[in-house]
């Protein structure tokens, strides 16, 4: 898909998603002139098979199918220094998010999933917990992850010297979290968030 | 000098980390501020920031958890006092998000059932200390001169990114852990990855991301000449910390580079017992270093 | 540059052709700047390098040149857009035909210094002058001035050496 | 002076056959053009008293027009009769000339610097074996050992851009390049041992100035070295003045010689003038690959210039 | 024998400090033939010019010797102060032993010994410098114009209003070029006729400027100030004087179908025609090629429905001579065609987009007459293969421009604007349509300019694409366009129903012809060469002569009309004065000894030499030999080089004066 050709017509530029895109961040794509400022300081290039510019620039012809099947967007570090950078007040960062919160809506079209489970996991000791516990996360994540020995090595130090609590309790007011969560989900089922 | 802001108070977010894998940034917090005699007390029912998981997907969720604890926080008087950088940039883009969008102010007052309380200023502990407590007020409270120690003070990401958000210096070129460290007497060393990112979140999910950037950093800093590095940020610490031995090993290099939160040792100049330091709690011991320099 | 002078047993003599829009103005900037080179250097200003014939610099070894420097501006900064472009063949050609009567070319320099250029001028005229130096005096055009058309050694038959003799 | 020991060839490089032909083809021609009226004098040879030799004439009836010849002989470079040096020639009206390869070099040139009109000149082409050498036997043919060192190289055999050709070229054994080697001994010497060569030469020099009398584009009225305000060149046959006059007079001739190497051979001291011209034409061709040739150019290789000119000895 | 002064200066302590100024006094005082020498702490001071003036005065002094700073400095103080005391200034140099010596050398007895060398070449230089008298040339004060767009209007109406008189010379019927041809103009997106027509008008009501259309130039003689010029009126045949441009005519024209070249063909005209119906003059011509009169001897509709008897079929060529005193050079741009070229152009079309074939494949100039409201199709955009309004468009930029395989290696500067208000003109035309650009780099520099080019595509949503299109193919009825995207190393496709091109800026056909008859020099695409590429951009090396507009080098509206009233001020500033004076630094021929060579013509930079033919009593000719004009000539001295017999010198750098310098050493 990466290499194939492109037809551009009306019919094959997605402008609707790019509006989607635009609203969400709340940053213009059109602005973006590829200078490749972005690319050049980002600190996840080399891990990126679209480099944030060309990110830009697949929006650009609306080409949504190939942002987000790539890993790119789920290997931003959100350091934020491309928008920091950018000459055109292009606020990448947020686009990225934007990106990522589209792509998680339509279920993983992107083959990155070790992000995103812990992206899941996170969020889901929020609601079930209120607060993070790195032991648990870490925990949970390498059971469904199917890694269960990494940091095998790193655990034992770091409990000798109390870094991670092995229990944890809930929140007080873990109800008035989970309303939080069950508002939002209320708000995008009636359509009047995204 | 200043008669006025004599006694300062604080209400104060620690966040999720500074209750697990950074308890040593929230012990020698406390302990600093008790020196300083600057009031710090806790929000009561706290929750997590959301941090950039939650954002990275779901901004609403995010804003929502955000602005949860700025309403939570209301029930102590005093600014927010915040130390770690991810929730201090998450509560700062909150606010600022919120103020320029009506839209999503109306879905997150929904979210929260409750009207927005947004207003109170969100500070990090170098603002504190820096602006509200002042510089000299810091030099003179300092007991153990840090003098003869080289430190690399280690920004990360979020402390200023983006730049009209946290507010707190230059986003490209700031001073405020220098000036913040320098009263202390500590020398300060110049060096080029102040600012890049250590890996972040990714600690988690590719760890190999984290050994090569944060590699780099601890490459840099030796470079520059530090005997150690100053963060303010959590995740920063877990990664030049906590990972310094398996960056090590992968690299080949050998680094032995203490990684302080910023707070140990502004703790330890202003006399605090280092048994409340938590200096036992790093991964690279700081022992040898600080005995070295005569600071132990 | 020359604060720790030594004094040379051999002063070269070195000529400069240069034209006045570049060089000379180039020259004028390393004074203003107040660089320093060596005093070896006497200097022929003219309009343009396309003014300068190559019998003046022939002229000038026979008249007891050691070096000589011939300097303009830069192609395509000609004062008179192509005088420097003439000049660069003429010389071209000019230095092969030295060369191949037996003249070191090392005691020949071309070069473009422009009105900027001070730094440059000062570097030409320091290299040559102690490029010369290194070499030596320019002995061939000067023992062919004081040579006379006939000396007897060079007479082959004993009929011209006698005819010789009688005159 | 190449003095090495060579066994020459005595055996003819043409048969008299064509040596024949050739000068009947110019005969007739030259007949034709007075009998018509066409010009008004056929510049060629005609034979000289002695065997073996012959001279330039300027025939200016069809009766003398039939005493023309061409032999090995023949030697002069007859474009000289047509420069402004020798007015009275010119004076006569329109010329005809008998032209050799490297006499229609020159005429080229010539016309190239607007010192003759194509219009004004009937050039007879000469399909040219080539001529004697300087010190030839003349009692021997036209061979190894009698040809001269230019005609040795000789790549003008065949004339274009005339109005006839006389004659057919017979075909030719290669020979050595006598010149050739001589110019790559020199080029092979250090400075010192070059500069000895030529010291010794030019001081030979007795300034009698043939060498500027027989060249065709030594046409100057007023020569720059008889000029005394300023004295560019010193005028008394001694060493200094000599080498300067060589020089002056090679770097006058780079980029317009046709190599005829008349001035070599007037030479009464036996300077190897033609070597100097010979180097200047190998380097002008090197540097803007340049060649004289048979065609008039518009400009010639001192006279134009391009921006990318190799500057490789500029700093 | 001369009297030379020598004057040395302290310069304060400048010179003084290193070196010993009295020895140099001293030294210079045994010179054969100097009278009189002193040193002083400033020269250049009034007192020091005064001890000047008075010593020439005191001890007849014949030549001057400043021994001082750079030439470059106060050469013409001195030269001043020795004018005022009665001493040609051409007699008076400088030695430099300031910039030269002192400031660049610290021991004191080379330096001193150096000074005294400086002193000594400039005083025999000065023995040999000759008295020069500066040289004055008459100026006639009217300007010839050539060409009648937007550079030519421009400098035209400047120079008028500044009193003087202008000959303006158009080889179309009407005045306008290209600009005439635009529909609106960036970055303002103003109509271009609207403001363009106003200023035609002005150009024929001045009663300042006589307007030669139709014409062109035959032959350029003469130099600065006293240019005699021919121009060659071509057979209108139609009398300029009687025709009231009614119209009759072009509408009872019964042949019509004549393709309108000023609309790119896309329309038709009769064969006695004016170009544009805002033409100026409104004079029809008629197209003899064309025309049923000239081509059968039948018909002569025209001059029966002619009221005034206008139409004239006798009218031949006019050659009218014009005496002028300075020439503006505006001859404009032509679009770079990619239809195949005839044998022997060094510059090939392009096959790739199939050589012009494709009827759909339109060249920019072509779209603003299909974008202009009073073009062929009153403003709307259409495809000319069927009329139908186009859905998508493609723009290729950069088409012949920066491609040195085509020969032509700059970029053509106004296409990356135009491009972009091409996507703004068709975006307002046609709304549900989406143009595509395909750009190689996009250059704006210019006021408002990146700001316009960024509108086109922020917010006319133009698809800009980085890359060149490698083909253009015909499927059905649309234009297929093959190109990639380089930013993200994809192939881009796009099925369009138009294609513009953006093809390359050129000069016009004929500009190295002209060039020729004006002495002016030209590049190796045929623009014609400024002096001097930064400091002296609208003249031409050949003094007298100016250029404005696209003529020199791609050039934008803006850029023209600047240059434009730059030649024009340039003008302006040339006829300020009646005559012109000039240093007299120019080359002189010896005509005894000269004997035509012509070498020095060859190399003389300025077209200065020219023939002269010397002849007798009873006018025969003797010989021809070189002249060099003195109102041309630069005064560089190539020529003196280059002369072998030295029968050309140039004044104040003689080889005597040269000669001696290098013989004082």
């Amino acid at each position: 898909m990466k290499h194939s050709k492109m037809t551009l017509s009306a019919e094959t530029m997605n402008l609707g998603f790019v509006k989607k895109v635009e609203q969400l961040s709340g940053s213009s794509v059109r602005r973006c002139f590829q200078c490749g400022k972005c690319s050049a300081g980002c600190p996840m290039r080399s891990f990126m098979e679209h480099p944030p510019n060309r990110i830009v620039r697949l929006l650009q012809l609306g080409q949504f199918e190939r942002v987000l099947a790539g890993r790119s967007i789920w290997y931003c570090a959100s350091c934020e220094t491309c928008t920091t950078r950018c000459p055109n007040k292009v606020d990448l960062a947020a686009i990225m998010d934007a990106l990522r919160k589209l792509s998680w809506d339509a279920q993983g079209p992107s083959k990155e999933s070790l992000v995103q489970l812990a992206n899941r996991l996170f969020i889901d000791n929020i609601r079930t917990y209120g607060r993070q516990y790195e032991m648990r996360l870490a925990a949970v994540f390498n059971l469904k992850s199917g890694k269960l020995l990494k940091d095998f090595m790193l655990g034992p130090s770091l409990f000798t010297k109390g870094k991670l609590k092995v229990f944890h309790k809930k929140n007080r007011n873990i109800g008035e979290i989970e309303r939080i969560f069950s508002r939002i989900e209320e708000l995008r089922r009636k359509g009047e968030a995204t | 000098m200043t008669p006025a802001k004599n006694i300062l108070n604080y209400s104060y977010y620690p966040g999720c980390s500074l209750h697990a894998s950074a308890k040593e940034y929230d012990e020698s917090t406390r302990g600093l501020f008790k020196a300083l005699k600057i009031g710090l007390h806790e929000v009561p029912d706290w929750l997590c920031c959301g941090a950039t998981p939650a954002h990275n997907v779901d901004e609403l969720l995010s804003l929502s958890l955000c602005a949860k604890n700025l309403e939570l926080s209301n029930q102590v008087d005093g600014d927010l006092a915040v130390a770690c950088a991810a929730c201090f940039s998450r509560l700062k883009v909150t606010q600022h998000r919120l103020a320029e969008n009506e839209e999503k102010r109306h879905q997150v007052a929904y979210a929260l059932d409750a009207p927005l309380a947004l207003d109170k200023p969100v500070k990090h502990l170098l603002e504190i200390l820096a602006t509200d407590f002042g510089l000299d007020r810091l030099a003179a409270a300092v007991q153990k001169p840090l003098s003869g120690l080289k430190v690399a003070c280690y920004y990360g990401c979020l402390l200023t990114r983006p730049p009209d958000v946290p507010e707190l210096d230059d986003c490209e070129d700031p001073s405020i852990m220098e000036r913040v460290i320098g009263a202390t007497g500590a020398e300060t060393v110049s060096w080029s990855h102040r600012m890049e990112c250590c890996g972040a979140n990714f600690t988690l999910s590719r760890p190999g991301v984290v050994l090569k950037l944060s590699g780099e950093i601890l490459a840099s800093a030796k470079r520059g000449g530090a005997d150690c590095i100053m963060v303010a940020c959590p995740l920063c610490h877990g990664n030049l910390d906590i990972r310094q031995k398996e960056i090590e090993e992968a690299s080949g290099r050998h680094y032995g580079m203490p990684v302080f939160y910023m707070t140990q040792l502004l703790a330890l100049a202003a006399g605090v017992s280092t048994s409340k330091l938590g200096f036992g709690s790093m991964m690279v011991s700081p022992v040898s270093l600080l005995k070295e320099k005569g600071l132990l | 540059m020359h604060t720790d002078k030594v004094k040379h047993d051999f002063e070269p003599k070195i000529v400069a052709l240069v034209c006045t829009w570049c060089t000379y103005a180039g020259a004028d900037l390393a004074g203003t700047s107040r660089m320093q080179y060596p005093p070896n250097v006497r200097v022929v200003k003219f309009p343009c390098t396309g003014r300068i014939d190559p019998v003046f610099i022939l002229r000038a070894f026979q008249k007891g040149a050691d070096g000589v420097l011939v300097s303009g501006c830069h192609p395509g900064d000609c004062h008179y857009m192509a005088g420097n472009f003439h000049a660069r063949r003429r010389f071209a050609a000019f230095r092969k035909l030295l060369e191949f009567v037996g003249v070191d070319l090392s005691r020949l320099q071309f070069s473009w210094v422009s009105a900027a250029e001070g730094g440059k001028w000062v570097e030409m005229v320091t290299e040559l002058t102690e490029r010369v130096r290194q070499l030596g005096p320019l002995t061939e055009f000067r023992e062919l001035e004081l040579a006379e058309q006939w000396s007897g050694a060079t007479l082959t038959t004993p009929e011209l050496k006698e005819a010789y003799q009688a005159i | 002076m190449n003095k090495t020991a060579r066994k020459y060839e005595s055996a003819a490089l043409a048969d008299e056959g064509y040596w024949t032909s050739v000068s009947q083809a110019i005969r007739q021609e030259a007949v034709r053009l007075l009998e018509q009226g066409a010009v008004a004098g056929v510049v060629g040879y005609i034979a000289g008293r002695r065997t073996g030799t012959a001279m330039p004439v300027v025939a200016a009836t069809p009766d003398q027009a039939k005493e023309l010849i061409f032999s090995p002989a023949c030697v002069n470079n007859l474009a000289l009769y047509l420069t402004k040096a020798k007015k009275e020639v010119r004076a006569k009206g329109k010329l005809a000339i008998v032209a050799k390869g490297c006499d229609l070099r020159a005429l080229a040139g010539l016309l190239g610097e607007s010192q003759l009109k194509r219009e004004d000149v009937y050039i007879i082409g000469i399909a040219c074996a080539g001529v004697y050498g300087a010190h030839a036997d003349r009692s021997q043919p036209l061979c190894d050992a009698t040809i001269a060192r230019k005609c040795r190289e000789c790549t003008v055999r065949e004339p274009t851009d005339t109005d006839l050709v006389a004659g057919t070229l017979p075909a030719l054994p290669a020979l050595e390049p006598l010149e050739a080697q001589e110019l790559a001994r020199l080029e092979a010497m250090t400075p010192q041992e070059r500069w000895a060569f030529w010291k010794e030469h030019f001081s030979r020099c007795i300034r009698c100035l043939a060498c500027r009398q027989i060249c065709p584009f030594c046409f100057c009225e007023q020569c720059l070295c008889d000029r005394n305000r300023p004295q560019s060149v010193e005028t008394t046959p001694r060493p200094a003045g000599n080498t300067a006059w060589h020089i002056v007079r090679a770097m006058h001739l780079a980029g317009r010689c046709g190599g005829c190497a008349e001035c070599e051979r007037v030479c009464p001291m036996d300077i190897p003038l033609n070597l100097l011209n010979r180097k200047m034409a190998k380097e002008l061709k090197e540097l803007y690959d340049y060649e004289a040739g048979l065609t008039p150019q518009e400009k010639g290789p001192l006279t134009e210039y391009k921006e990318d000119d190799d500057e490789s000895f500029i700093k | 024998m001369s009297r030379i002064g020598v004057f040395v200066c302290h310069c304060g302590e400048n010179i003084s400090r290193t070196v010993d100024v009295e020895k140099v006094a001293a030294e210079a005082g045994r010179l054969f033939g100097v009278a009189y020498t002193c040193d002083y702490k400033y020269m250049c001071s009034d007192p020091g010019q005064n001890l000047l003036k008075k010593a020439v005065a005191e001890h007849k002094l014949e030549g001057i010797v400043v021994a001082a700073c750079s030439p470059r400095m106060h050469e013409k103080t001195f030269r001043n102060a020795a004018k005022a005391a009665g001493v040609n200034p051409f007699l008076c140099e400088m030695a430099n032993i300031r910039e030269h010596c002192s400031w660049v050398h610290e021991d004191r007895d080379e330096a001193t010994a150096k000074a005294i060398d400086i002193v000594t070449m400039m005083v025999e230089r000065v023995k040999r410098n000759k008295k020069l008298q500066p040289i004055t040339v008459p100026v006639t004060k009217k300007a010839l114009i050539i060409g009648g767009g937007i550079a030519g209007i421009q400098s035209a109406l400047d120079i008028a209003d500044s009193g003087h008189q202008v000959v303006l010379v158009e080889r179309e019927p009407s005045i306008g070029g290209h600009m005439a041809q635009l529909s609106e103009t960036f970055p303002t997106l103003d109509c271009s006729q609207c403001i363009m027509t106003p200023k035609m008008v002005d150009v024929v009501n001045h009663p300042n400027i006589t307007l030669h259309t139709y014409a062109e130039i035959e032959a350029v003689e003469g130099y600065i100030g006293n240019f005699q010029v021919k121009v060659r009126k071509k057979a209108r045949s139609v009398d300029m004087a009687k025709c009231t441009g009614c119209g009759v005519c072009m509408a009872k024209c019964p042949q019509k179908k004549i393709p309108n070249s000023f609309d790119k063909n896309l329309g038709f005209r009769p064969a006695i025609y004016v170009p544009f119906p805002q033409a100026v003059p409104n004079t029809p011509v008629i197209d003899r090629e064309n025309c049923t009169w000239f081509k059968t001897g039948k018909c002569g509709v025209c001059q029966k429905v002619c009221g005034p008897g206008a139409v004239d079929y006798t009218q031949e060529d006019e050659i009218v001579v014009e005496q002028v005193g300075a020439v503006v050079v505006a001859t404009g741009f032509q679009l770079y065609d990619i239809g195949p070229k005839p044998a022997g152009s060094a510059i090939e079309g392009y096959g790739e987009f199939g050589y012009g074939t494709i009827p759909d494949v339109i060249d920019g100039l072509t779209f603003e007459r299909l974008a202009s409201a009073s073009g062929p199709t009153g403003g709307k955009i259409v495809r000319p293969s069927d009329g139908a309004e186009p859905k998508s468009v493609v723009f290729v930029q950069c088409v012949g421009s920066r491609a040195r395989e085509k020969g032509i290696s700059y970029c053509s500067k106004i296409c990356c604007m135009y491009t972009a208000k091409h996507t703004m003109l068709y975006k307002h035309k046609v709304h549900d349509g989406q143009a595509y650009v395909f750009f190689m780099d996009a250059r704006t520099p210019g006021k408002g300019y990146d700001e316009f080019w960024r509108r086109s595509i922020e917010e006319e949503e133009a698809v800009y694409i980085r890359g060149m299109v490698s083909r253009l193919y015909q499927k059905g009825d649309k234009v297929v366009v093959m190109g990639s995207d380089v930013h993200i190393g994809v192939q881009v496709e796009i099925e369009a129903d138009l294609v513009v091109l953006a093809t390359a800026v050129q000069p016009r056909e004929g500009a190295d012809t002209l060039a020729q008859k004006l002495g002016i020099s030209y590049d190796k695409y045929h623009f014609y060469s400024e002096a001097h590429a930064k400091l002296r951009p609208v003249e031409c090396a050949t003094a007298g002569i100016y250029l404005a507009g696209a003529c020199q080098g791609p050039k934008d509206i803006p850029d023209t009309v600047s240059q434009a009233s730059a030649a024009a001020a340039k003008v302006m500033t040339l006829f300020a004065r009646n005559e012109l004076e000039r240093e007299p630094i120019v080359a002189k021929v010896n005509e005894r000894f000269c004997v035509g060579c012509l070498a020095c013509r060859k190399v003389c930079p300025y077209g200065a030499v020219e023939e002269k033919e010397i002849r007798d009593r009873s006018g025969n000719l003797i010989k021809v030999v070189a002249y060099v004009n003195p109102g041309v000539c630069g005064g560089c001295g190539t020529c003196q080089a280059t002369c072998p017999s030295k029968s050309v010198e140039l004044d104040g750098y003689t080889d005597e004066q040269i000669m001696a310098m290098i013989e004082a050493l």
